[in-house]
């Protein structure tokens, strides 16, 4: 087995004075490993990735960071050590352009030289971040945006990148090149954690997939095997019958 | 019958044009469902027909009567209802509040009516039943978890009584299994007569659930069919599912 | 519980009603009208700020606009104070919808400054147009009870503000109960959403902003007969608007009884920060300090505080099993 | 809920109706008459913060160095005076409420005025409607005496109009080829200081010097530039200010900026105060302005007053804080005469009597004043005369001759 | 003629002095969606504490900028820190207006309780002159002004478009959370452009101080007209509050001296309603403007 990168153990975590969304979970993310979080809406998926990344500090339990207790500390601090987060929704600084935002994902680099070296690595990672370089970042398309997120995310040259459900909005060409780069990602040796509702899915391009429920993990395992849980497929993962066998068409429908 | 026809609708923002001469027509009694890749301008299209955003240009016909440029409230009164792409609804009011918001006709009367108006109560809680968020009638809207928001919203827009109803992306952060409550609702809720437009991006919803597909490119329809037509169509393999 | 809910305000109202035989002499019996007055105030702002959760720091521009309105129409028409009093607070009304048309307009911060300007713009008009309104000379209105001595005058308003604050209290009750305040309730919580559920969310603002507008300037009105001397500078201040402000949230602005109890708390102890510290402005920034706790500490209202916070979030625990289980039937 | 609220108009309506025939000896009542012992509490409410905080304080001294010279000679009928200060930050909301606590709760004997006829207005329709007799300082404006007020006294020698009689005639009776032709009249929107610019105004227009520029300018105003512009363009041989203290400065700093040049320039109040020379450096020469007091002046007890005041506060007396001194004395007077100092309508009344029967000696000379309450005297006009403040008019009371036309500042 | 020229010149310079004003409240709403109705009252308490060091030491009331400038940019931070960011976040623009009007009401309180309420000036020798060209005389104190401004403004623009601090302060406006997860402290970045902002102030205060006498509770007639200029210029742009800065500046001016006072002020109230009805997100605002 490869190196362990990153885990949580036990982690109990909330916001203000509200009961705990995490209630002691324990996640483990391998070097070059996809792991995938799935699980019904408000079971803390999201939670996961903000504690790994200092943006939520724990209640209680540990962060490991290669090996290292890294909980509680900022996200400034956890970005020297490998850890790249990249956010839900659309996070690009939608007034800057796609340069400066890029330039930004490099801003605790001091050394100029390594920073170009860097910006010409991502450019040629992500050919759409080199096209639309001189954009404002708010004009680009949500596929467009998503990918200078992500080459935002790569200047650190990141060990670890959590991703917070990448394929949301996306239409099903973006949510193919989003689907693509994180294979590259894994190619490239990054070790990628993933929160997907479009679970199937994900689960098919996973290497391990963990199933949430109430702030703990329900079961984890093999993502493929997960797939092809019969029980997890009703309760979690949905399946779409058939419409015909539901309802006769309304008249005067013609086609 | 028609319910909904826009003719050559058009709206640019700073000069890109997000919606381009879009010409649609909707059936009654049908699932319709808007697909197009991202920046297509569905959800700007939404808006032009709420009224939330005014056209540059074009036309919005209501079972043909012109509502282009009418407020938002009077299109609502007119009966078309929608929903979010991130599920909005009023957090601080109680579940029982946010469903009484919905109005349908403006009579003084009937807004200073009291609130306690059992027979309103007890239609919102009819809806809420269906629902199957009954039980959490007198909870703040912003205790409930994302999926029962959703559910929420969909049964606050019902309470307006829509023949119309826009969804904007009803699967979006949402778990397959509550996705599948959904499309069963829509059609529960189209076999009794009501007309919808979903935009979603999850294609085996919107393969599964519609009667009708139309699909937008730069901001305009470049196909409309039936689901198995449109899933063949070559265009809209090359624009939008890009295989 | 209930009981107790219902006992309270009664007795809150036969010790308001017995309150100028309680005191020992008439200036407390006049603090005692101006407090009622501020409470009347802050429950009309209420009815917008509350409900909408549009904050306008420029209500005192109704209140001086009522004040001058009732003042010339006494002194330049010669019309009976009693019915100076509900015109002038009618064409008040008819002002704040032509103002609230285009006040509604911006959101948040923006009505704020908005409202802000509406004080100052007032003053500037009222001060500069001296030949109608005696402009910093002031306004000077008689006594609607010229044979009634100064202490009585304080007791006859005490109770007239009284009467207002009970139509405002009435008011607010009113609109919370009815489709109206669901809709001005769900224009505070999210103003897009509202309208497209067919909610007319510019109507409702300008009736909101219109009403609260009405039952301010009848108090000006009420002042101006009452106080009989109006200066632009005092009556057209953010000040004035601000206390309205300040005892609506201390209070609770979600609360028909918030302002209220926020009056009560307020304009006391101004008058005696006022005679304690009077001889330096410790005073104002005492107001200063308490406004900077109360919108730090308290946001929701010391009415929210004992209300709210003894139960926990209101949805049972399930799992997603179950969840689903409730969900299909 | 309905009916609890529709029941409380209803007790209201009642508690209205039972207002009515409320019996004076309910709370609140004056005390009875022959209360005469412990201090002689005098109730007053000044602006010592706010737009008005500069003359405010000037007349607070003034009372306090009165009262320090009665309480060291014994008091007054041999009670100690003891003087309750409220501030009112200008506002007069808040002075009604002040003398309203005065009376009515701390309960004082006597009640001296506040400065600023904005203020003097409300302030003595509750000293009048508690029967207090209400000698002010600086209520000048003659709104104040058209209220009808009965028991309002202005100790100062002249109402706000008047305050340049003794400049105009001076003006007026010039040769013609010397008699300035044009003048710019500048005033802070304020009835008092309007009042002593439209007073010179209305009798040099008489007497055919046309009015070039009339600017009014609201409190809040700390740019002169634009109006100094204004006055620039005319040209006018002669400038007036009907100002207060800081607009004073501004429109002087302002004027020298834009390079005005008049032959005269007159302001009213600011030039009195001590600190004006220091805030307009050298430009204060042969500025005149209308004065009720002079420090020089030999009038009753001013010598003594000019003294104590010295030790008191450190620097020199000045006008304000002679206009209080002056209500001090008048009051004395009264008190002494009418041999009671408490709030009963009988003392009142007799005080009252008393000071519109008599001639009070005081600092700013001798005062009388008409069924009005206005005082019957004139102001005397001074000028700085080599940095030094001189009475240049009337003639008779003159420290220094009127230069004039001015040197340019 | 001569009078207008007069009029514009005096406009153009006091609208130098209100865009220095006016950028940085433009700031603050930027940086932190606060509405900062307490910058003029700690305008003039910069004004006092230039007075301080003038009488006190008896120097030149630009030495007290050294003073004054680290001190405000301290507060800015402290209050930023201690109070706007314990605001909570659903309601901050409007819950900001009264947490920092208590503010000014505290500022101008305790001003009154320390200073006494009177008027105070910084009076020096250079302005009482001025420079005339063409019949148009322009006091040398409000070049100073102007230009002490432009310089002021001119650096505050640098250091926002050039600087790290300054793309990591429209990092962190755009978007906190992405932001701190380049690296950027948000918490301190925000701070800092609070401290910014009122360092504006200092600077603002100390000219202020030299052309116009000053009490407590001068602030108010400030805090109408800065925000109209704010509103008109649009809410958050820098450039755009500096902008209708000068035009208010100009058109008050022109207004003072061809009609009077109370129309020069009823201006402001006249644009900002105008800007509303026309275009409600400010004439140089939009979802897409570049802020600074």
């Amino acid at each position: 087995m490869s190196e362990v990168l990153l885990a949580l153990e036990n982690v109990v975590a909330g916001y203000g004075r509200a009961a705990p969304v995490l209630r002691g979970l324990s996640v483990t993310v391998r070097a070059g490993e996809v792991v995938c979080l799935v699980g019904p809406n408000g079971a803390g998926k999201s939670t996961v990735l903000k504690v790994a990344s200092g943006l939520l500090a724990p209640r209680s339990g540990r962060v490991l960071l290669a090996g290292e207790d890294v909980a509680g500390l900022s996200p400034q601090r956890l970005l020297g050590r490998g850890l790249a987060h990249v956010l839900q929704g659309h996070s690009v600084f939608r007034e800057m352009t796609v340069a400066e935002n890029v330039r930004l994902g490099g801003y605790t680099v001091r050394d100029q030289a390594v920073l170009n070296a860097r910006i010409e690595a991502v450019k040629a990672l992500f050919p759409v971040v080199a096209e639309r370089w001189g954009s404002v970042a708010g004009l680009l398309s949500g596929g467009q945006q998503k990918q200078v997120e992500f080459a935002r995310a790569l200047m650190l040259e990141p060990a670890v990148v959590l991703l917070d459900e990448p394929s949301m909005g996306l239409d099903p060409r973006n949510t193919q090149v989003v689907f693509d780069q994180i294979d590259l990602m894994r190619g490239a040796g990054v070790a990628v954690l993933l929160v997907e509702q479009n679970a199937r899915r994900a689960l098919e391009m996973a290497d391990v997939g963990c199933v949430l429920d109430l702030g703990q993990v329900h079961i984890s395992g093999p993502a493929r095997e997960l797939a092809a849980d019969p029980r997890l497929g009703r309760l979690y993962l949905g399946g779409v019958p058939s419409r015909d066998a539901v309802r006769p068409r309304p008249p005067g429908s013609a086609s | 019958m028609t319910s909904l026809r826009t003719e050559g609708l058009t709206k640019s923002f700073g000069g890109v044009p997000a919606v381009h001469g879009a010409t649609v027509e909707l059936r009654d009694g049908q699932v319709n469902g808007l697909i197009g890749p991202n920046g297509s301008g569905k959800t700007t299209f939404f808006n032009l027909i709420t009224g939330m955003i005014r056209p540059d240009s074009g036309r919005v016909l209501y079972r043909e009567r012109d509502i282009t440029r009418h407020a938002p409230h009077r299109i609502a009164h007119a009966g078309i209802g929608r929903t979010f792409q991130l599920c909005r609804v009023f957090p601080r009011l109680t579940v029982l509040e946010n469903m009484l918001v919905a109005v349908r006709r403006t009579r003084l009367r009937e807004l200073l009516a009291g609130l306690h108006d059992e027979g309103e109560a007890e239609r919102a809680r009819r809806w809420l039943h269906r629902m199957g968020i009954e039980h959490l009638e007198h909870a703040e809207a912003r205790d409930l978890s994302y999926g029962q928001q959703k559910l929420l919203e969909l049964a606050a827009v019902l309470m307006a009584e829509p023949d119309l109803v826009l969804l904007d992306e009803p699967a979006g952060g949402v778990n397959p299994a509550l996705i599948d409550r959904i499309v069963t609702l829509v059609r529960e809720l189209n076999a009794e007569g009501r007309t919808f437009l979903v935009v979603e991006h999850n294609m085996d919803m919107v393969m599964g659930m519609c009667d009708h597909v139309i699909v937008f490119d730069r901001g305009a329809p470049i196909a409309a069919g039936p689901p198995s037509a449109i899933r063949d169509d070559p265009r809209v393999l090359e624009a939008y599912l890009g295989v | 519980m209930r009981t107790a809910s219902r006992g309270l305000p009664l007795l809150v109202a036969a010790l308001a009603i017995a309150y100028p035989w309680l005191v020992p002499n008439y200036y407390l019996v006049y603090a005692g009208a101006l407090t009622v007055m501020y409470a009347a105030m802050a429950t009309s702002w209420n009815l917008l700020g509350g409900f909408t959760g549009y904050v306008s720091l420029g209500h005192s521009a109704f209140f001086g606009l009522g004040a001058y309105g009732t003042g010339l129409l006494v002194t330049r028409l010669d019309v009976p104070w009693a019915v100076a009093l509900p015109v002038s607070a009618l064409l008040v009304t008819v002002f704040a919808v032509g103002v609230g048309v285009a006040a509604v307009r911006v959101r948040g911060a923006s009505f704020v400054i908005v409202s802000i300007a509406l004080v100052s713009m007032m003053n500037l008009v009222v001060q500069g147009w001296r030949s109608l309104t005696g402009g910093s000379t002031g306004l000077q209105v008689p006594s609607p009870f010229p044979g009634l001595h100064r202490g009585q005058t304080h007791m006859v308003f005490f109770y007239l503000f009284l009467v207002l604050l009970g139509l405002a209290l009435l008011s607010w009750w009113y609109v919370s109960r009815s489709r109206f305040g669901a809709g001005l309730r769900a224009i505070r919580e999210d103003e897009d959403k509202a309208e497209s559920l067919g909610v007319p969310t510019g109507a409702y603002k300008v009736a909101a902003f219109a009403l609260s507008a009405l039952f301010v300037a009848l108090a000006g009105g009420l002042y101006a007969l009452w106080f009989g001397s109006l200066d632009p500078i005092f009556m057209f201040s953010i000040l004035i608007g601000s206390y309205m402000v300040l005892m609506s949230l201390l209070g609770g602005v979600r609360h028909v009884y918030g302002p209220l109890l926020g009056a009560l708390i307020v304009a006391p102890a101004g008058e005696y920060f006022l005679i304690a510290l009077g001889e330096t402005q410790v005073h104002l920034a005492a107001t200063g300090v308490l406004l900077i706790l109360v919108v730090l500490f308290m946001p929701e209202g010391i009415l929210s505080r004992l209300t709210r916070g003894r139960g926990g979030p209101s949805i049972p625990e399930e799992s997603a099993g179950q969840r689903l289980e409730g969900a299909a039937r | 809920m309905a009916r609890l609220s529709s029941g409380l108009v209803i007790i209201s309506m009642c508690g209205l109706a039972l207002t009515a025939c409320a019996k004076t000896d309910e709370p609140g009542a004056a005390p009875s008459p022959g209360q005469q012992q412990g201090p002689v509490k005098i109730g007053i409410s000044l602006p010592l913060t706010g737009d008005f905080s500069e003359p405010g304080k000037g007349i607070q001294e003034g009372y306090q160095v009165w009262a320090d010279r009665v309480n060291a000679k014994g008091g007054l009928l041999g009670r100690k005076v003891e003087l309750i200060f409220r501030d009112d930050a200008s506002d007069p909301n808040r002075v009604s409420s002040d003398y309203e606590s005065l009376i009515t709760q701390d309960k004082v004997d006597l009640v001296f005025g506040p400065f600023s006829s904005r203020l003097v207005i409300p302030a003595a329709k509750v000293a009048e409607s508690y029967g207090m007799v209400f000698v002010e300082p600086a209520g000048a404006a003659k709104e104040v005496f058209e209220q009808g007020f009965e028991r309002l006294f202005y100790a100062a020698p002249a109402i706000a109009d008047d305050h340049y009689d003794y400049l105009a005639d001076y003006l007026v009776k010039l040769p013609e080829d010397q008699r300035p032709k044009t003048a710019a009249y500048a005033s802070l929107d304020d009835p008092f200081a309007q009042g002593t610019a439209y007073g010179l105004r209305d009798r040099l227009a008489a007497a055919g010097i046309r009015t070039v520029v009339d600017e009014v300018y609201p409190p809040e105003t700390t740019d002169f530039s634009p109006i100094a512009a204004k006055i620039a363009a005319a040209e006018p041989d002669l400038v007036v200010g009907g100002t207060q203290f800081e607009d004073s400065v501004g429109l002087v700093r302002a004027l020298q900026e834009l390079k005005v040049q008049p032959k005269l320039a007159a302001f009213s109040t600011g030039p009195t105060l001590a600190e004006f020379p220091e805030a307009v450096k050298g430009a204060a020469e042969h500025i005149v302005s209308p004065v009720g007091w002079s420090a020089t002046s030999t009038f009753t007890g001013n010598e003594e007053m000019v003294r104590r005041y010295k030790e008191m506060f450190g620097g020199a007396a000045n006008e304000d804080a002679a206009n209080g001194y002056t209500v001090g004395q008048i009051i004395e007077a009264a008190v002494t005469a009418a041999k009671c100092a408490d709030p009963s309508k009988e003392c009142q009344d007799e005080l009252t009597e008393h000071i519109r029967q008599g001639t009070f000696d005081t600092v700013v000379g001798p005062l009388s004043f008409d069924d009005k309450g206005r005082p019957e005297q004139a102001h005397m006009i001074q000028q700085y005369v080599d940095g030094k403040i001189e009475i240049v008019l009337p003639e008779q009371a003159g420290t220094a001759d009127l230069v004039y036309p001015k040197q340019e500042w | 003629m001569s009078l207008l020229l007069q009029g514009v010149a005096l406009g153009v310079l006091t609208g130098g002095l209100y865009a220095l004003l006016a950028s940085g409240l433009s700031l603050y709403f930027g940086v932190m969606r606060v509405v900062m109705v307490a910058h003029p009252a700690f305008l003039f308490l910069a004004a006092y504490l230039t007075y301080t060091v003038h009488t006190a030491l008896g120097v030149d009331p630009f030495l007290a900028l050294p003073v004054t400038v680290p001190v405000f940019f301290a507060l800015g931070v402290a209050v930023q820190r201690l109070l706007v960011a314990r605001l909570a976040p659903e309601n901050v623009a409007m819950m900001s207006v009264l947490l920092t009007f208590g503010l000014a009401l505290t500022i101008e309180g305790l001003l009154g309780t320390f200073y006494t309420g009177s008027y105070k000036s910084v009076s020096m020798e250079y302005a009482t002159r001025s420079l005339t060209i063409g019949g148009v005389h322009l006091p040398y104190d409000k070049i100073i002004a102007f230009a002490v401004a432009a310089l002021t403004l001119a650096v505050l623009f640098a250091v926002l478009v050039r600087s790290r601090f300054g793309q990591a302060l429209r990092a962190t406006i755009q978007h906190r959370e992405a932001a701190r997860l380049v690296g950027v402290q948000t918490e301190r970045v925000a701070g800092y452009g609070f401290g910014v902002g009122l360092a504006t102030a200092a600077v603002g205060g100390t000219v202020l101080a030299l052309i116009t006498p000053f009490f407590p509770a001068s602030h108010w007639v400030w805090i109408g007209k800065l925000m109209a200029i704010i509103v008109v210029g649009g809410l958050g742009s820098v450039a755009g509050a500096a902008l209708a800065a000068v035009l208010l500046g100009v058109v008050e001016g022109v207004v003072l001296v061809t009609v009077d006072a109370t129309w020069a002020t009823m201006m402001f109230y006249v644009f900002l309603f105008l800007t509303l009805l026309a275009r409600p997100q400010g004439f140089f605002g939009g979802r897409l403007a570049h802020r600074f």
